[in-house]
């Protein structure tokens, strides 16, 4: 006989305000088979959880619901307060009654029915709950890190530390990601590239980091500690264990006009290239949609200079399977480019640029060597006008967020623009000034007391060419919302940082969750927020959501901990909730008839054969068996299976249909 | 008399619709009370003969709900759900059975809005169809007859 | 080929011009455009700023009475007219109580079967494909096309061309031989309905426009919209003296264009109408290019 | 009838099987289904246009199971079972020896799965002219038309379970209407009852049905139950090209997906 405690939580005001608590109480008090109802204010709270231990002691419970937010939130809570009471954890059930209920509806009859309702269809539920064991999986103490940007240096590094091998992904043929890209950093302006480079270096150089560059992620399977990682690494068309790296071969190739990705189309490079010279590793890849050889068959100059004969022409992609225990995503974001804005001229004009472009220019490594100089004439601006959120907090653009990084970096421009051209003036049109960080203001505060950048509060309308000069067209709402026309040399966009190019793929071949703007989601804002709902899936950086430096590295450092902690324990513990055939003693065996329809619906290949044999090893039937260790619980093959054979624990066929039936039949 | 309140019931999967309920919830959405949700893994969980069992209970509406495709966080439980909706409301359909009372939607963990919409929409459309007594009926009346 | 057409006031009074150019050029197409039988006004600037009910309700009627004449596909020339006509349609395609209370207030049911044309939408629906063959001289000429305000606003209703950068007259132009310039103020205020109220502002406002297109070296500016064309033609004495030097740069409609291109008498095409004379001489006869224009995809985010 | 006798008593005498699946003459003038297992005992063996009965349903009966190896004589129906049942795994190939017989009553020889293919592929199938009529009758009414039609249709039903027991692919050892914890099938025969078992069961044969029409042959109320399966096939065939019976190797529509599959029904 069932004794069933329910337990309703007012969550301080968040349920009580609308729910009458004690009248749901009262009212489950009397479902068949509940011995105790009561409740409290807070019953997450410590005396909340002893409220309930004590009551399943008292009462001898064989069953708890806790009448509360959502599963996702405290039901982990709840099973170990369940636990602690005596009880198998899994004889807990949670009635979502404020995320479902409180909050959704407004105080009145209805919705005090509505929350009852949910009361007794999982008091119905939890009737039928089995006691479940944990399930002890091994874990592989190899971490998988996708991305080799900064955010993912640090991971790598921080993981290879603690004494675990680290796989390190990255798409382009060296690793650095946008940071090696940039300029000089805020709010320090420290030169990126002196700070980041030893970071790469140490990556190559440890023992525990395995490096795959220009490589990118096949295909992902399995699950929290046993992920079989399928790797393809794009054809370089250079034997990577011969190249020196003396680059002969990208000095001589006479394929030379083609748009350099690193510096943002504004120089060239050859078809066989290093991105840049502090590449990691410092081996050239062959880019076949640009290759001589490639496309017409003749040259292989490059192969002809090359001395340790490195050359591969018929090099393939290459698959490589590895298996890991924990991922970590890195992959990084990208910026809207100067085409995303009609209104400026939906990139036709040259010297609209957008920030990563300036970074370039104003690096000494970039095409102009360091000298401001606009792209289209070469000539040195002596008016640039910034504009920040150029796509970010624009509803009309699809992107409402703040893509965070772009006051500072603007204000970095201006100070390092009035470095290298002392006669230069800067204008920078803006929405709001957001410095929050550590010696950020102070930071912005320079731009426009030391360096006179000219900071005007009011969005840009219309950008257009007119005798060689951009007129910008804008609003000053400290002015009266005065119009405002400026004649500038050159324009920088600080366009919107966006999700990178294959985020939604990646985020699908890894089951993790996106947002509409394609940035993966945390688990939770707050309390997770460098865990995937995907357990063992971690992420860190601007995959997230815009991010700086600083701040990614901090994630890194905070995904490389969580990933250690993996790591510390040779098993880990899975939850029960799994699907299982039916076994019955023979001659049954079974009601499986083993169709094995069930089996190519199976997204884990969870699903095997099992052959049930007589004494002398004749074979009797052929039943379906579903491994625990790969079953996720989705539950698919439950519905599949036509004679019921197959269930599901947390969600059987019992529960669901008691659950429909005490909704409807009360 | 007072208006006529339909009964729904929604079959959500746990990792989106749930979620997106939830977020609807967080984000003080208001609905209308009448949805009951019954909260499942995946939509490749969802047996059709709970279907049938809902309405022969007694619900007007029924709302089937999961991740939006490419979305499943079993990669494709909800593929396999969308085929067997398609049968089953190719028969419905030629039963009889009325299948404007069953809506299949895709709510994703980020759509509280859209979730709020479902529901509302649902329960409008539910409540101009009036009550839904022929299904209902057989398992109620006329058991001997 | 029939379609309906609504002239408005514009069409019968002060724009007279645009109407026997639109006219004149569909004639020699081939087209019969049918107008509406007891047509009012559509309400124009006036009506949405003092009650809403009328401003839905008159062009209603119209919509309505177009769709009792067993139309499908209205013409509309003017801006006002078409914009004030696409808004009322979306609004109440949108808004079911308040389709049924317009209905009740012109007593006749509007279904929203209707499609409405602007006359450039018109023009690359219906004209366009027919200029290779008709077209007698090359309109060989630098131009300026203007857009205005209303033509290729809001895109969420309309969704048509590019509001910041619309194409379809530069593309019909340049397929009539014409330079049509790459300028700033296509689609920039042109003072519309201050035109009469608030002569300073159009006079600044226009003057900019008029001022670019001459800086840019254009010998015409081509619209189709009749309040572009009044402030920027009739208003010219008030333009020049805001501009401080004097312009001579003759505002011409689309259809006008077309229809010296198509070798249709000038006087039928109402060209000496305008305040600011139209001296366009020396066309060469029409040989057929391929011109190298995409047509634009609409951009805009919805 | 003379080379399929033949057959089946060579088949017997080399000891190539040890049980013949087939026909003999019963009591008054009917034919029914026999089990043959010495090569005198064919002599009793028929066929006729009589034997329409799908016998490939007692391949999954005891006598059939505990066979090592077995022969039936197959007209088109019985081999499109085969394959079908081969395809759920329920029948091996080296154990089966098929005698194909057309729908004319010729005699085309033994076939292997290969040539069952070939012979399921080239064989005239497909529904009868009265039952295509009737489905589109249905389809013309109303939807409460349609749910009286039904729930009139299935009053006679006396849950015989002749339907379930005739049918080929009803293999399962424990039906779900056997089911009662949770009961997903109310047992008795009331218009509750017969609704939920007949969509239960048209559910289950999406996708499978091989279109015998064995169902409505052996309902004693002759309730049309065979065209809620053909309307299903007919729907699975025309949206997800799948058909059931015409190979062994075979994922049935229900257990596989496109990522183009309709959706426009999906909010």
């Amino acid at each position: 006989m069932a004794r069933i405690g329910v337990f309703i939580c007012h969550c301080g005001e968040n349920i009580s305000a609308t729910v009458d608590c004690p009248k749901v109480s009262e009212v489950a008090a009397k479902f068949p088979g509940v011995a105790f109802s009561t409740d409290y204010k807070y019953m997450c709270s410590d005396p909340g959880q002893s409220l309930v231990v004590n009551a399943i002691k008292e009462h001898k419970l064989t069953g708890i619901v806790v009448s509360a937010c959502s599963p996702r939130m405290h039901e982990p809570t709840f099973r170990r307060a369940c636990a602690e009471g005596g009880l198998n954890p899994y004889q807990c059930e949670m009635a979502n009654i404020r995320e479902h209920c409180s909050w959704v509806h407004e105080k009145g009859d209805k919705t005090d029915q509505k929350a009852i309702d949910i009361v007794r269809m999982m008091v119905e539920k939890v009737k039928r709950n089995n006691a479940l064991l944990p399930i002890k999986v091994p874990v592989t103490k190899t971490a998988l890190v996708i991305g080799g940007g900064v955010a993912g240096i640090q991971a790598a590094l921080d993981i290879a530390n603690a004494g675990h091998k680290v796989i390190m992904v990255e798409r382009d043929p060296s690793i650095g990601g946008h940071m090696s890209q940039l300029s000089e950093t805020f709010p320090t302006l420290d030169c990126s590239q002196c700070i980041l480079t030893p970071r790469m270096v140490e990556v190559a150089q440890n023992p525990n980091i395995k490096l795959y560059t220009y490589a990118e992620i096949e295909s992902v399977e399995g699950f929290v500690g046993n992920f079989n990682v399928k790797i393809r690494k794009k054809a370089k068309s250079v034997d990577e264990t011969l190249c020196n790296g003396c680059g002969m071969c990208t000095t001589k190739c006479p394929n030379k006009k083609n748009p350099n990705e690193f510096e943002l189309g504004m120089g060239n490079r050859p078809a066989i290239y290093v991105p840049f010279p502090q590449a990691v590793p410092n081996i050239p890849v062959i880019d076949k949609t640009q290759c001589t050889y490639y496309k017409n068959g003749k040259c292989k100059i490059c192969e002809k200079v090359c001395q340790p004969k490195a050359i591969r022409f018929d090099q393939e992609d290459e698959i490589i399977e590895v298996a890991v225990g924990a991922i970590a995503l890195c992959t990084g974001f990208d910026i809207k480019k100067t085409d995303f804005f009609p209104e400026y001229g939906y990139g036709k004009y040259k010297d609209i640029i957008d920030g990563l472009q300036f970074e370039r220019l104003a690096s000494a490594s970039g095409p102009t060597s360091g000298e401001i100089r606009r792209p289209s004439d070469g000539q040195v601006p002596k008016k640039i006008v910034f504009v920040a959120c150029a796509g970010s907090r624009d509803p009309a653009k699809g992107i409402e967020y703040c893509s965070k990084i772009c006051c500072m970096y603007t204000a970095k421009h201006a100070i390092l623009y009035k470095h290298k051209v002392h006669d230069g003036q800067a204008y920078i049109f803006y929405m709001d000034i957001r410095a929050a960080g550590k010696n950020y203001d102070e930071f912005t505060r320079r731009a426009i007391e030391e360096d006179q950048a000219q900071y005007i509060r009011g969005r840009v309308s219309r950008i257009y060419e007119r005798d060689g000069k951009l007129i910008v067209v804008g609003a000053d709402t400290l002015m009266n919302a005065q119009t405002v026309e400026i004649e500038a040399d050159m324009v920088v966009l600080a366009t919107a940082g966006v999700a990178n190019k294959g985020a939604e793929e990646l985020a699908q071949k890894l089951h993790v969750s996106y947002d509409q703007h394609k940035f993966f989601s945390e688990a939770h804002p707050k309390l997770k927020p460098v865990e995937t709902n995907t357990a063992g899936i971690y992420l860190a950086g601007a995959c997230q959501s815009p991010k700086d430096i600083p701040e990614s590295v901090a994630a890194a450092s905070g995904v490389a901990g969580k990933i250690a902690c993996l790591f510390a324990n040779s098993e880990l513990t899975r939850e029960p909730l799994i699907a299982m055939v039916d076994r019955q003693a023979p001659p049954m065996y079974s009601s499986c008839t083993g169709c094995f329809l069930c089996q190519p619906v199976c997204p884990y290949n969870a699903i095997e054969r099992e052959e049930v044999k007589d004494r002398n090893g004749n074979l009797v039937r052929e039943l379906a068996f579903i491994n625990p260790g790969l079953c996720q619980g989705c539950g698919t093959c439950v519905a599949v299976c036509k004679s019921k054979s197959i269930d599901i624990e947390g969600y059987t066929n019992l529960q669901m249909y008691a659950e429909v039936d005490a909704l409807l039949n009360s | 008399m007072s208006e006529f309140e339909p009964k729904i019931v929604a079959f959500v999967c746990n990792w989106c619709t749930y979620a997106g309920a939830d977020l609807t919830g967080t984000s003080r959405i208001k609905y209308a009370t009448n949805v009951r949700i019954v909260r499942f893994p995946c939509t490749g969980r969802i047996d059709y003969m709970l279907l049938t069992k809902a309405f022969a209970s007694g619900a007007d509406g029924i709302i089937v709900s999961g991740c939006h495709p490419n979305d499943c966080h079993y990669t494709s439980g909800n593929f396999h759900a969308r085929r067997r909706w398609m049968v089953f409301k190719k028969l419905c359909d030629f039963m009889g059975i009325d299948t404007r009372r069953i809506v299949f939607s895709w709510v994703s963990a980020a759509e509280g809005v859209k979730w709020a919409d479902i529901v509302n929409t649902t329960v409008e459309e539910v409540r101009k169809l009036g009550p839904y007594e022929s299904y209902h009926k057989l398992s109620t009346q006329d058991i001997l007859a | 080929m029939k379609l309906g057409f609504y002239p408005g006031c514009s069409l019968e009074g002060a724009s007279r011009e645009y109407n026997e150019s639109v006219m004149a050029i569909a004639e020699k197409i081939g087209i019969e455009l049918v107008s509406i039988p007891d047509w009012n006004c559509c309400g124009a600037t006036a009506a949405h700023n003092l009650n809403k009910e009328l401003s839905l309700s008159l062009p209603a009627r119209n919509l309505a009475l177009a769709e009792e004449a067993g139309l499908t596909e209205l013409v509309v020339p003017c801006a006002a007219c078409y914009s004030r006509f696409t808004m009322v349609q979306h609004e109440l395609m949108h808004d079911e109580p308040l389709h049924k209370r317009v209905n009740e207030i012109i007593g006749k049911e509007y279904k929203g079967n209707l499609r409405i044309l602007n006359v450039i939408q018109f023009i690359d629906e219906y004209v366009i494909d027919k200029l290779d063959e008709n077209v007698k001289f090359e309109f060989n000429k630098k131009v300026a096309c203007y857009y205005g305000c209303l033509l290729v606003r809001p895109n969420k209703v309309l969704k048509f061309d590019r509001t910041e950068d619309p194409q379809t007259m530069d593309i019909v132009m340049k397929k009539l031989g014409a330079d049509a310039i790459d300028w700033a103020y296509k689609t920039e205020c042109c003072g519309a309905g201050f035109s009469v109220s608030f002569t300073e502002a159009v006079a600044r406002l226009s003057g900019n426009i008029v001022e670019d297109a001459v800086h840019r070296g254009a010998e015409a500016i081509i619209v189709a919209c009749p309040m572009c064309h009044s402030n920027l033609d009739m208003r010219r004495k008030e333009i020049d003296k805001f501009n401080g030097k004097k312009s001579d740069i003759p505002v011409i409609y689309i259809t006008q264009a077309i229809g010296v291109a198509l070798g249709i008498d000038h006087k039928k095409l109402g060209l000496q109408r305008h305040f600011v004379p139209v001296n366009l001489k020396d066309f060469k006869p029409f040989v057929k290019k391929e011109i190298d224009v995409e047509k634009p995809q609409n951009m805009e985010v919805e | 009838m003379e080379d399929i006798k033949k057959l089946a008593r060579e088949l017997l005498a080399d000891n190539k099987v040890q049980l013949v699946l087939g026909f003999e003459n019963g009591t008054a003038n009917r034919v029914r289904p026999a089990f043959f297992t010495t090569p005198e005992a064919v002599d009793k063996l028929i066929y006729n246009e009589f034997c329409i009965q799908n016998i490939a349903l007692y391949l999954k009966k005891d006598i059939c199971q505990h066979a090592a190896s077995l022969a039936i004589t197959a007209n088109p129906n019985v081999v499109r079972s085969i394959l079908q049942l081969a395809a759920e795994n329920q029948i091996k190939e080296e154990k089966i020896k098929i005698i194909g017989i057309t729908h004319e009553g010729k005699c085309v020889g033994l076939l292997d799965f290969k040539a069952a293919e070939e012979f399921s592929k080239t064989q005239p199938k497909g529904l009868k002219d009265e039952d295509k009529a009737l489905i589109e009758k249905i389809q013309a009414m109303s939807l409460e038309e349609k749910f009286d039609y039904w729930v009139e249709a299935f009053s006679p039903c006396i849950k015989c379970y002749a339907c379930r027991a005739s049918c080929p692919m009803c293999y399962c050892g424990k039906c779900n209407v056997e089911s009662n914890n949770p009961q997903w099938i109310p047992v008795a025969p009331h218009k509750y009852g017969n609704m939920e078992w007949h969509m239960m069961r048209a559910m289950h044969l999406a996708g499978r049905c091989i279109n015998c029409g064995e169902c409505n042959r052996s309902c004693p109320v002759d309730i049309p139950l065979n065209i809620l399966s053909y309307m299903l096939s007919d729907f699975v065939l025309e949206e997800f090209e799948s058909e059931a019976g015409l190979s062994a190797v075979f994922t049935p529509a229900l257990s596989s997906y496109t990522m183009v599959d309709k959706e426009n029904f999906i909010k």
